[in-house]
């Protein structure tokens, strides 16, 4: 088992004729990912890389049995991305795309929803589960299979962290980048209950960043809901307020989303918190140690 | 982020039928004396410094003239304040009001119910940060429906309003809503909302469109003066640019990693000035664009931190060196470079052969970096 | 029913930015001849009846002059016509296009799924309801995300469009989407859409706005001019109003009880003529208006049947015997009336002291209805 | 046990100042009913009938437990007051409102679904349940406890023949009255789910209409999961293609939605089809002999 993707994922690309959708296709495949139909509008009847590309998701989902979606759609057409995708029946879309304007996820989130379809980002790195299936566009080479979970608002920070944890001879069951913009169809307290859940799962890291109360939100769930261990990290412990540091997520304003108020709330509800991403791996040992006594 | 002035505010309001008090922008104390002296504001006015920062009436940036002579001077004083670094360039000139009581209405994000919400406070007037919380209201709104009626009951209910009142507050509300959605903003701020009369009138004006939906907004593609003129090529190229008090430039891709890199720094005593994030991407063109812009910035050292996904180390590098051949000898800077990822060993020998300091480990890297930046004057 | 004519129809297109012909309404043939003389309309044009029911091209009421000349002759012609029973009091100018293709699309209502359904077809021109069902298209709409870009696109293919004609087309389908959620529609309906070189034109324009919502749409409030004097009134009234080929009148309150009353006389053998319908109520005054409403209405025979749930029989039942007694001697008619409910004893005798044959048994007050309008001339 | 409402039901009346509201209070009352809120902007404080008057469903729920309201706003409000009751978390809406813009319906219904609360109506007269409680204005002079359920688009009609099953000398479990607009938040389908699994109805009598093809629906599913026997009947076979009688949903167009159409499904799907409204109490009565058989 595993959280969100498993073997029986069969992914389809929307945007697969674009850079980034075909380089990520690639990467997808060598993963090991069964990339199984491409979408866009106006090329349908082409292949890219192998895969089959279609006009419309509908389409695609009827010839290829595709069950989750990667969105690498340009910001202004994301939103029907998805849309399309959840009409399709589509259970799991990845929205890579970055910028996306958050009035955009104000429909599209609940409206997928509601129909039951669950949306990872935007503007986020997506879901690997070593030996099994990668949606999104984390590198390959910081996986190994494993049985550390990992979710991370952040992207590259992620890659950072997760190499970590092979580095030191470890591996991941599954890694979630739910992305950092202000409106994600997937939290921390969304992504919580699926690994506590993962009898793959034996500890949890999880990277916040300042800015909004995500972190807090997690930290009360943690302390009542969650029995595996936690590490956590939180960055931008120097960030001043008021400042966007990066991407309109992390920010702090009114007081609220500092990265001492998480550190606390996270350490309050028993999480090991690493002062820094190098810290992480170590402490992830001493976790997963201490839990065999 | 795009934040509109007061003026420009005010003309979205007008236009979503929100009652503001009849003005005119001036750029000059003559225009303003015209203004007045024509009867195009009635007399007395007020003028109010048009910059996108607040504290405007701490700092004399507001005055209510009685005459054209005292309008001409009173514009003549706001237009040589400078609040925050930001010059007053325009004042706006608008009719005096008999204020009743003056309340507070905005619309924003709620992230994490991930719901619009609507904030209400009978005490307006003030900046609402200062309000006490038991003051004020707020009730998200569902997109779907949208603002109901039995909201805005419950805001008039709190205010105390008299039917009349009330439904003058409702017509706001229901602009707000409007506003906030088909012009894609992040906040849409009345304070105060005064009540003059049997209705009310709104005597500021708030919007900050978001930045990631500014292209469907392209009328308001002009309303970004306050940018430097580095932090404008950023915004071209699609980097963040972030101007901290520090003399160290930061590189690196993505807001955490950026974050966390800034967070090191400061743990071996460093202090981080402007820093670029390039967000996911390890493109090499777009980590040399951000080299050339960073050293413009005249950066004491540099750290640049990229975690390869895609492109391979090695080939960020060259690029890397390329571009540092077109920074002139005399403004050069020490760069401690950290990228991990694909060929990462070939990349630190292709940066070591160019006499950059290129460390793996962050701890190190982060060491080197402050160090050097210690070593300049 | 709310329903425009093709002009009203397509004003509200062209401030929707659908493309519509150039043209103008002509109320006689003098002004339609000016039109074209002043070059309002260029010529060769079209001059079509502004009538609201369909079948106009077979009826002769669509003609096709190419001089001024022929415009007048052209526009006598058809402000003669009569299209089932509605007189043509204008037409409608356009100029004539160079028509490349013609297609069908619409938004209306799919009740059983209830959600708004766009329908679309290649064989646009002719009736939708003439049209294989395997070349027509229908997609529901969510009304929460509204219509998508990719139920665009879907339309697009099916009509087998150039780019530019699919940017054009999905301007319309977005104006269809706008119309039907702002303007309160029952249907909104382009037929022919036709390709007009790279974009698209709306040839023709049908829009029935919901009467229940008539109320949010006071600028329609003229638009009703098929209905007659006594239709008027009983809407004014809130009385459902229906014309049926036989003489019996029926006065019942609630749609299936109406319905109900229908059939069982049928049943025995009676023809039913006018029926009001007071709705659910039982209101002992609605109930006398219906009855006035319907005297004027000549029925041979009246079969009132109100089955009361708030108001007693007696109550209704004395109401009605007054309302009686304003109805002229010479236009009196055999009543045969059944009130079910409370008191319903008493509310017979008060009938029957009255003349009025009162029955409680459905199947003996029809028979009766039936019998008393078989004995009139 | 019975469908929808039971001796837990504690109804608020939205438009309770209004002439209907009071009206329909007093006789909810006379039922049984629960009658413990009543609701009305600007009249909070205000007492109807011995009923609390509340200026908003928040304050009404929040100090006297009603989960269900029935509403008499009139048509321009009656949306706002279904998502009001909706938000503050009221399970059941009747919407006894004529006139309701189908519009309003679109935004309302799934609105409400989404949220778990169950509209019945616009235009209804509303659900009893004798011996329990009624939301909604059938007459209460028509009810009497028994084991025969009854759903209807009908209004008035509803009450005839409801009152006919009394007459024959059988009682009712529940009787609901869907109403007739185009869009309803309670079709036959939603509805006879739950009569299925009601212990207390031995028997179900469907009334049904002329247009759309709720009815057709209602057979699919008799036919094939409602084990109970079905009694129908069909208003409107005499009325003519095209014509609205008398409310928006009573109309035959293209060729769907003719009373022979519904009479076949029905009868094909085992249900005994009364010719005229006089003849159900019979056919119930002989349907509920031979299925004790």
């Amino acid at each position: 088992m595993s959280v969100l993707v498993d073997r029986d994922t069969r992914v389809l690309v929307q945007g697969i004729t674009g850079h980034q959708g075909t380089v990520h296709t690639i990467q997808m495949k060598q993963f090991g990912t069964a990339v199984v139909a491409g979408v866009t509008p106006g090329k349908g009847g082409s292949v890219v890389e192998g895969v089959p590309v279609f006009d419309s998701v509908r389409d695609a989902v009827a010839k290829t049995g595709a069950n989750t979606s990667c969105i690498f759609v340009p910001a202004p057409g994301a939103k029907d991305a998805v849309l399309e995708s959840v009409d399709a029946g589509v259970r799991l879309c990845v929205v890579v795309t970055e910028h996306v304007p958050f009035h955009d996820m104000l429909v599209m989130y609940p409206y997928a929803r509601s129909k039951g379809t669950r949306i990872i980002g935007p503007n986020c790195p997506g879901i690997g589960a070593p030996g099994k299936a990668k949606v999104g566009i984390i590198p390959n080479v910081v996986f190994r299979p494993g049985r550390v979970g990992v979710i991370s608002r952040s992207g590259t920070l992620t890659y950072e962290i997760v190499n970590g944890i092979k580095e030191i001879g470890l591996g991941q069951s599954t890694c979630i980048g739910l992305g950092g913009d202000p409106v994600i169809g997937t939290t921390f307290v969304d992504a919580l209950p699926m690994f506590e859940s993962d009898p793959d799962t034996d500890a949890l890291v999880l990277v916040g960043e300042i800015g909004g109360t995500a972190e807090e939100d997690a930290a009360e769930y943690v302390r009542h809901q969650f029995t595996k261990p936690v590490i956590a990290y939180i960055a931008g412990r120097s960030a001043p307020p008021g400042k966007r540091m990066g991407h309109a997520g992390a920010i702090i304003t009114r007081g609220k989303g500092t990265a001492e108020s998480k550190v606390a709330a996270l350490e309050a509800a028993g999480a090991r918190v690493a002062r820094f991403p190098y810290d992480i791996p170590q402490l992830v040992v001493e976790a997963v140690r201490s839990a065999r006594r | 982020m795009v934040k509109l002035a007061e003026w420009q505010g005010k003309k979205v309001f007008r236009s979503y039928g929100i009652p503001v008090p009849r003005g005119e922008v001036a750029r000059s104390p003559a225009e303003a004396e015209r203004l007045a002296r024509e009867g195009k504001v009635p007399l007395p006015c007020v003028v109010k410094a048009q910059v996108l920062s607040g504290g405007r009436g701490k700092g004399g940036a507001v005055r209510f003239p009685n005459t054209p002579d005292e309008v001409r001077e009173a514009t003549a004083d706001i237009l040589g304040l400078e609040f925050k670094g930001e010059k007053v360039r325009e004042v706006l000139l608008e009719e005096k009001l008999p204020i009743v009581r003056e309340l507070y209405v905005s619309m924003t994000l709620d992230r994490s119910q991930r719901l619009p919400v609507l904030i209400s406070s009978a005490q307006g007037g003030m900046e609402i940060e200062s309000v006490p919380d038991g003051s004020i209201d707020r009730q998200v709104v569902d997109p779907f429906p949208g603002l109901t009626g039995y909201e805005k009951r419950s805001v008039s209910k709190q205010f105390g309003l008299t039917p009349l009142q009330a439904r003058s507050v409702g017509g706001v509300l229901d602009a707000l809503w409007k506003i906030f959605v088909q012009e894609d903003a992040e906040l849409v701020e009345v304070n105060p909302l005064a009540i003059v009369g049997d209705g009310v009138v709104a005597l500021d004006a708030k919007v900050i469109i978001e930045d990631d939906a500014a292209f469907r907004h392209p009328e308001f593609a002009e309303v970004r003066d306050d940018r430097t003129e580095l932090e404008e090529i950023a915004r071209e190229k699609e980097i963040a640019f972030v101007q901290l008090d520090g003399n160290i430039g930061v590189i690196a891709n993505g807001a955490g990693l950026t974050m966390a890199t800034l967070d090191v720094l400061k743990e071996f005593g460093g202090a981080p000035g402007v820093f670029l994030d390039l967000g996911g991407t390890d493109d090499p063109k777009k980590v040399s664009e951000a080299f050339l812009l960073m050293a413009r910035a005249e950066p004491a050292a540099v750290f640049l931190n990229i975690f390869g996904g895609i492109t391979r180390c090695d080939t960020v590098a060259k690029g890397l060196v390329e571009a540092m051949g077109q920074v002139p000898t005399s403004e050069r800077f020490p760069l401690v470079a950290r990228i991990r990822g694909n060929n990462e060993a070939e990349g630190i020998q292709i940066l070591r052969a160019a006499g950059v300091t290129a460390i793996s480990d962050l701890r190190e890297a982060a060491q080197a970096a402050v160090e050097a930046a210690r070593r300049r004057p």
